[in-house]
């Protein structure tokens, strides 16, 4: 008891020590704004990570209640093995966003204190919403969370695609609390308390599906993600890093608590959730693989892990409808293994397409290539990630990937007639999306970093000269997440006893870890790499004493290749695009070539979401429509106004009078 | 193990069948079957040429490719533990990737036409693989391929009709997977046609020496999958399966042209259909098992040895192939034909 | 021998919120000529008579004065805008005014017995008041002391009036005279309560409400002038609050919560407005620009007073659009509750479209125009106050609210 | 101008009214009553409208498209209505003078409807004060004293609104010649109307 307390006022120390480095920075000058603010996060982050772990590995639960007066109440915080998860991956990978960023702001020669103070709040508030366990300061941090992050992403507001696009961000998050308002507000007229405690039992299937549609919208969720990817290319690199490795997991997190209070799922929900998963995955790498910005791909693609773990959240669901205990279990390490995994290697992603970002001043890779040869580290860093991503051993990705499937496995010896097929189809879509991570990745790996350079611009900084690597204060955080995912995917048998605690949290009897199968692909993994080794030291036994030519590319004879002539992006994803045309929208904007002496003519291409297109518009366009109708009202004229009034005066009148 | 040092040391052998195979159809003598083996050593002797638009990558992608096939090797004969499909899907993913990039590193138009291709016709083939595997995989309860292969037998037709669709699907990847004809055709001279082949116009030497031998041991990978189910014992079985299958890649490389391009993706879509039908069967048997309710813990025993309401698990172990020959199969029959037909009918499409 | 004078908790609420945005007000003012300062007095005396009054027909006639008092307020720019609103201003709630008069006279026909307009007895004698008269009368006391609230659909006036007149009285105007006029409505309801008519009184104030909640939604989805988006939210800010007084229960103690929180952060709002328009001299959203880098505090005043007024927490405004929307469950109006969080996106996204437009946009003027510490100081502190109640009620405010509850 | 003869001749009635229908009130009440309506109503509020229209140059409002005559015959109508109105026994009238009730409620509808269709902004004014003398006749009718301060206060409050916004009348002659409702429709929030 004394410990928990203890504990408790540890973590609270954190929080507030979060806060007050934001606070605290804007005392200095701009020069030290960033260190001072990495200092003491550095601090909060291990201060925080005390109880943290201890609560993780320990399988302890610390819980503290503060009281607020007034509305709110009693508070409940909790550290449980469940919450303390999320803080972990929160602390880690947010501590080293905020190293990274202190080089790659330093360009910008911007006021910072603005961006770390919301930064310095933006933290803790992610780390209160997944310890409270109190409806109302629940939203609040919730809408903390997505005020500080509308603020970070306002960084570079002078630009009014940055201005639309983060109020378009606020309002879905908006919206995304008032799903969370009706959920929430149902449950509390069910239990009457605002206590998450007292929910046990009470989530109905209505009151869960708004608040899926509320947890979803933050997280993602097709077909409500359409603010990920305009949100992301505008936000700081660090920023976006954050928010995809780590902010749209909380709307995975308040799922998560949520099924924790019901006894069994239906299996109304259980097959939503795995079809909202099927449709998020499939959907969002497809989006993926049609973006030629980068950043935009990369929130693509977080949109689609979100459904690979939506996918594990709906066979561990299943599993418990079903009562097979091995599969509920397995999908749950499937969905917690693979927050950990996609919260590791999606900043690394980020984190290394901003060095590009700061380097080249374009996110469009149609207009580099060829930055391995001038930013080899940052290159080979995006390439591990990208194979991570794509869930290749022997990185982490595979991991999650493998429980995943392996979930899915057990999940058919249920011997259900109506699972077998479904299940069965699952694997084939996870399959299939697979095979298409690889087109994207290996797709905005080569136009990014391979072949020839396509804009000289990009090539050079302001100056003229040459663009190198990035500093080391930018590459040693990715570093550390592309060691902590080779580590991973190299022994996963010790690493992913990190999760197991959160996971026994949702199950009656706990999980048998499957260590045996882990050392397994762990051996495997070794073996991988040793393999490789050996190949290509026979390569280079047998290359010694030989001639090395360097010539130019092989053009099948033709002699004046030029770089615009290469395979790009668009020209890259066509093929395989072409077949399934009817889930997106292309708007092709082409004259065709004409006469004998054809003048200069242009090509552009727009990949066009098909929910932005026939759900959101439409939405937008039907509310406007309607709104436009009623401009007359306020027409100047005093007479029409006191007309109205008595009107509706009349109209109340003869209500009164006939009744 | 035999069949592993056998699958390592026996590609080039399985590239001079089918060359020699194609040659004899053709009314020429022919090569001998050994020649692969020897245009790879002169490969291993040369030096190489490097393209001075690429980066380390390109010169690390053959022998990475290699690696993986190597393991996928390992992983379909000798290493086996529970899931080891969905890694061994991967480990080839693995190769695929590094190959692609690769390709792309070099810069140049045509590869990156041939990397595009690669990863758009190729991307049925997992989905396929997995449907097919997992289908077999839950009427037996099983997760590696050891167990996998064990518990093929039959006691039943609609047993027969799994083995033979999954087997006919497993050729058909070889086709798309080893790019061969009517996918791709390796000895076409006109790069803007080529699939794999153009992928690897600028590697030279050594490089090209593993990109033939992994290309090769890819083919021999799918090809011992077909042989390790219809014969998981014996190896001359699997020396007779692989002869059989390379005969047949050299005849249906002489006898029909290449698919026009665009046609391709719906010749992979039949391999989704064929799953698809596997997976429909394996529904059927598990209706006609019956067997509900059943719990049992996977990662403390296997099933097939002790579930005593699997009936499967108690037939009699007789090679397929064997009941192939020996029982009248109409069905079987009927059904490879619409399979055939429809394959025909694609490939009609005709060049691009 | 009734009091014409009563201090209870629900008045005291009102009477502590005016003096504080009076305060503010003053303090950002400065000096002025004698004539300002005696008209705002005067102002600021008929508005506490409204509050505090106990007679009906007193209070009434506190309103009309608050209305002819601030008419030489608003008219203070001279303009011909500012003549026309001040016209409209003073003719449409003249009009209105008279209409609750009529209202009033409506309830004596009524009380034939009661014969008295103190709220004491009108409370006492609730039931013996005949109901058509009642009603009647309360359909008149609506629409008439509703156009001082700025209820739709006798709104009109407001947007004018509070748009031309000079910024610290649109702050009085927004935050302390429609909540002066709020009282008798809220006063009347009780009324209809304890003459078992609620659920007429309630028909009406949600079908206002939710009139006010539209038309702001109508309006600031294209508002080109951020002085009258400002005047707009008001109009749904008073239609949020006679929703939550409709709905009863715990509505009640939102809406007056609502009440507090907007008058404080609202009158910050036009403060900061007069700010602007000290800077940029125009009230067309698009001429201002870069307000955070022409003048960060201005700026983020700006923004922050605008994501606290649209309920973003820790603003006490959240929670009673929680609490509202909990109270439309609870009453099973889940149309109703639909409609809402409908409206309030609507208008969330018309008000943040123009305040992080001029908040964060590049900023066009080099010149730095100087502002004293008055002109800050009381929004922040007007802004403090409301995150604290945001995050900390005070245990004696609460009681305080609930008992104003009992007053209602 | 007539508008204001007629509101002198209104004053007049309600004073008149107030002489012979007094019941039971004290002495002080009806003086006030009678200086109410004879001093604020018949002289001082006309007196003062017609300083305004004169000073002002107001002559006549006439509107070609809405002509006196058809004014008339409405009023007339709606006069006759509210005789009618008087005449329903209803068992909700049964405290009321239903004669004053019916005319006071016509009076206040035709001055409705003067606001409403005028365009001259001093005849909204005229139409403002005639709907004060209209809820003048309602509490008349009602024949229920309000206590003593409460009347001043109105008194005080109508008479200042009427002053009010004669003088904004006045303010307006500096922007426009003749003031018409239409010169009031700039603060709007889009030109969709009009």
């Amino acid at each position: 008891m004394k410990e928990a307390k203890q504990m408790m006022i540890i973590f609270f120390t954190s929080i507030i020590l979060f806060v007050f480095s934001g606070l605290a920075q804007i005392l200095f000058k701009e020069k030290y704004k960033a260190i001072i603010f990495t200092l003491f996060s550095g601090l909060a982050t291990v201060l925080g990570l005390i109880p943290t772990t201890i609560a993780l590995f320990q399988n302890k639960t610390f819980f503290n209640t503060v009281n607020f007066n007034g509305l709110i109440g009693n508070v409940d915080f909790v550290l449980d093995p469940l919450s303390a998860f999320f803080v972990l991956v929160i602390l880690v990978i947010s501590f080293l966003a905020i190293i990274y960023s202190r080089k790659y702001l330093e360009p910008y020669n911007k006021k910072l204190s603005a961006h770390y103070f919301f930064l310095g709040l933006f933290i803790p508030a992610m780390i209160l919403v997944v310890t409270v366990q109190n409806i109302l300061f629940f939203l609040i941090c919730w809408e903390i969370m997505s005020l500080s992050s509308f603020f970070l992403l306002l960084f570079d507001s002078e630009k009014k695609e940055v201005r639309q696009t983060a109020i378009n961000y606020l309002i879905t998050m908006q919206i995304g609390v008032l799903f969370l308002f009706i959920g929430f507000i149902l449950l509390n007229l069910n239990t009457g308390s605002l206590d998450f405690a007292s929910f046990q039992g009470h989530i109905s299937n209505t009151i869960f599906i708004f608040l899926l549609a509320g947890f979803g919208i933050k997280a993602g969720f097709v077909p409500f993600h359409t603010w990920l990817p305009k949100a992301h290319p505008i936000a700081p690199s660090h920023i976006s890093a954050v928010m995809s490795g780590v902010m749209i997991k909380t709307g995975i997190y308040g799922i998560l608590r949520m099924l924790t209070f019901i006894e069994s799922p239906s299996l109304l929900l259980s097959y939503l959730v795995l079809f909202i998963g099927v449709a998020s995955a499939f959907f969002g790498i497809l989006y993926a693989i049609t973006q030629r910005d980068y950043k935009r791909m990369l929130a693509y693609s977080s949109i689609e892990n979100i459904g690979l773990i939506t996918i594990s959240l709906g066979f561990a669901m299943l599993g418990s409808s079903y009562h097979n205990h091995l599969m509920a279990g397995l999908g749950f390490l499937g969905v917690f293994a693979h927050i950990l995994n996609h919260s590791i290697f999606k900043p690394l992603l980020f984190l290394s397409a901003g060095s590009v970002l700061s380097k080249t001043h374009t996110a469009d890779s149609e207009h580099l290539g060829g930055l391995i040869k001038t930013m080899p580290y940052t290159a080979s860093l995006f390439l591990i990630g990208s194979l991570a991503i794509s869930a290749l051993p022997p990185f982490n990705g595979f991991i999650s990937e493998f429980f995943i499937y392996l979930a899915m496995l057990n999940g058919i010896s249920t011997d259900n007639h109506f699972l077998f097929p479904i299940l069965i189809i699952s694997i084939g879509v996870l399959a299939f999306v697979g095979a298409m991570v690889l087109i994207a990745f290996t797709n905005m790996f080569s136009s990014i970093f391979l072949g020839k350079s396509r804009s000289e611009k990009a090539l050079k900084t302001e100056q003229g000269s040459p663009i190198s690597d990035s500093a080391l204060g930018m590459l040693i955080p990715i570093g550390i997440l592309a060691v902590f995912s080779l580590l991973i995917g190299l022994f996963p048998q010790y690493f992913m006893q990190i999760v197991i605690n959160s996971v026994n949290t949702f199950l009656t009897t706990p999980l048998n870890f499957p260590t045996q199968i882990l050392s397994n692909i762990s051996m495997f993994n070794l073996a991988l790499l040793i393999t490789i080794g050996v190949i290509l030291l026979v390569r280079k036994l047998l290359l010694k004493n030989k001639t090395v030519t360097i010539h130019k590319t092989w053009a099948c004879g033709y002699d004046k290749p030029n770089s615009k002539m290469q395979y790009s992006n668009y020209s890259f994803s066509r093929p395989f695009l072409g077949f399934l045309t009817p889930f997106f929208i292309r708007e092709l904007d082409f004259k065709g070539i004409k006469e004998l002496f054809p003048k200069a003519t242009h090509f552009k291409s727009k990949t066009i979401d098909i929910f932005e297109y026939y759900l959101i518009r439409p939405i937008i366009n039907f509310d406007k429509f309607i709104i436009q109708k009623f401009y007359w009202v306020q027409s100047g004229n005093v007479q029409k106004y006191l007309l109205y009034g008595l009107i509706f005066l009349l109209l109340v009148i003869i209500w009164v009078v006939r009744k | 193990m035999m069949r592993f040092l056998l699958l390592l040391i026996l590609p080039f052998l399985f590239t001079g069948l089918i060359n020699k195979t194609k040659a004899l159809v053709s009314g020429r003598k022919g090569a001998s079957v050994f020649q692969p083996y020897f245009d790879f050593i002169k490969l291993l002797k040369k030096g190489i040429v490097i393209s001075e638009t690429t980066s380390f990558i390109f010169q690390i992608a053959p022998s990475i490719n290699l690696a993986c096939m190597i393991l996928a090797g390992l992983l379909l004969c000798v290493f086996h533990f529970e899931g080891d499909f969905i890694l061994f899907a991967y480990v080839l993913a693995l190769g695929k990737f590094f190959t692609v990039i690769g390709a792309m590193d070099t810069g140049s138009s045509f590869e990156g036409m041939g990397a595009s291709r690669e990863v758009s016709y190729t991307s049925l083939v997992e989905p396929a693989f997995f449907i097919i595997i997992s289908s077999i995989c839950a009427i037996g309860h099983v997760y590696s391929f050891d167990s996998l292969f064990k518990i093929l037998s039959f006691n039943h037709m609609t047993w027969v009709l799994i083995v033979i669709l999954s087997v006919v699907a497993l050729f058909l990847m070889i086709l798309v997977e080893g790019s061969r004809t009517p996918v791709d055709d390796p000895t076409t001279h006109l790069e803007l046609t080529m699939i794999h082949e153009v992928m690897v116009l600028d590697n030279s030497g050594v490089d090209l020496g593993f990109i033939f031998y992994a290309n090769a041991l890819k083919m021999l990978i799918f090809t011992t999958l077909i042989a390790s189910i219809l014969t998981p014992h014996s190896l001359w079985g699997y020396m007779v399966v692989l002869f059989i299958i390379a005969v047949l890649i050299g005849i249906i490389e002489s006898i029909t042209a290449r698919l026009r391009l665009t046609h391709i993706i719906e010749y992979t879509f039949i391999l989704i259909t064929l799953a698809l039908m596997v997976m429909a069967l394996a529904l059927l048997t598990m209706y006609e098992t019956g067997a509900k309710g059943r719990k049992y813990d996977y990662f403390s025993n296997l099933p097939c040895a002790t579930s005593p309401s699997f009936s499967v698990a108690k037939a009699r172990r007789l090679p397929v192939a064997v009941h192939l020959l020996t029982s009248e199969t109409d069905t079987t029959a009927k059904l490879g034909k619409a399979v055939f037909s429809s394959y025909a009918g694609v490939s009609s499409g005709g060049m691009i | 021998m009734n009091n014409y004078f009563v201090f209870d908790s629900l008045n005291i609420i009102f009477l502590a919120v005016l003096i504080l945005v009076t305060t503010g007000v003053v303090i950002y003012q400065g000096k002025r000529n004698w004539k300002y300062n005696l008209m705002f007095f005067l102002f600021f005396i008929s508005m506490v008579g409204a509050i505090l009054s106990n007679h009906l027909g007193l209070t009434w006639v506190f309103v009309e004065a608050t209305t002819l008092t601030s008419a030489y307020l608003i008219y203070q720019n001279k303009t011909e805008y500012s003549l026309e609103a001040t016209w409209k201003y003073v003719f449409l709630c003249s009009i209105g005014i008279s209409l609750a008069f009529v209202g009033i006279i409506l309830l004596l026909i009524g009380s034939n017995v009661v014969n008295s307009l103190f709220y004491n007895n009108l409370y006492a004698n609730a039931t013996i008041i005949e109901p058509f008269w009642l009603k009647l009368s309360y359909a008149f006391i609506l629409v008439g002391f509703g156009t001082k609230v700025g209820l739709a659909p006798v709104h009109f006036w407001l947007p004018d009036a509070h748009a031309e007149a000079p910024s610290p009285i649109s702050a009085m105007l927004s935050a302390t005279l429609l909540n002066s006029a709020f009282i008798v409505i809220l006063r009347y309801t009780r009324l209809m309560d304890l003459a078992g008519l609620f659920n007429y009184a309630r028909i009406l104030l949600l079908t206002m409400g939710f009139l006010s909640v539209f038309i702001t939604a109508v309006y600031v989805f294209k508002i080109g002038n951020y002085k009258r988006m400002l005047a707009y939210s008001s109009i749904e800010n008073m239609g949020i609050i006679a929703i939550g007084i409709a709905s009863g229960g715990v509505g009640v103690f939102a809406a007056i919560f609502h009440l507090i929180a907007h008058s404080l952060i609202k009158s910050s709002f036009f403060l900061t407005a007069g700010n602007i328009l000290h800077i940029f001299k125009t009230k067309e959203v698009l001429k201002v620009q870069g307000l955070i880098e022409t003048d960060p505090k201005t700026g983020w005043l700006w923004a922050c007073c605008g994501l606290f007024i649209l309920g973003a927490p820790p603003s006490p405004i959240f929670f009673s659009k929680f609490l509202i929307i909990k109270q439309l469950f609870i009453d099973k109006h889940l149309v109703l509750a639909g409609l809402f969080l409908f409206l309030i996106t609507v208008v969330a996204y018309g008000i943040l479209r123009v305040v992080v437009k001029m908040s964060f946009s590049p900023k066009i003027t080099n010149k730095r125009i100087k502002m004293s510490i008055r002109n800050y100081l009381p929004q922040i502190s007007l802004l403090l106050l409301v995150l604290v109640l945001g995050f900390y009620i005070p245990n004696w405010l609460y009681h305080l609210i609930e008992e104003a509850i009992k007053c209602i | 101008m007539a508008q204001i003869n007629m509101l002198r001749v209104q004053g007049l009635l309600l004073c008149l009214i107030t002489l012979t229908y007094h019941q039971e009130q004290e002495l002080m009440m009806l003086l006030f009553l009678l200086l109410e309506t004879f001093m604020v109503k018949t002289l001082l509020v006309p007196a003062f409208l017609n300083k305004v229209a004169l000073k002002n140059n107001i002559k006549i409002d006439s509107d070609p498209r809405f002509p006196h005559f058809y004014t008339l015959a409405i009023s007339s109508f709606i006069l006759l209505g509210g005789l009618l109105v008087s005449n329903i026994h209803s068992e909700h009238l049964k405290n009321v003078s239903t004669l004053y009730f019916g005319i006071a409620i016509s009076t206040i509808i035709i001055s409705f409807f003067f606001i409403t269709t005028k365009k001259k902004l001093i005849t909204h004014v005229i139409g403002f004060a005639m709907l004060e003398n209209g809820i003048f006749l309602l509490s008349f009718s009602v024949a229920k004293e309000m206590p003593m301060i409460v009347s001043v206060g109105v008194l005080l409050d109508v008479f200042i609104a009427i002053f009010a916004l004669g003088l904004l009348i006045g303010q307006f002659e500096n922007h426009y010649h003749n003031p018409e409702v239409c010169h009031l429709c700039n603060l709007k929030d889009c030109d969709c109307d009009e």
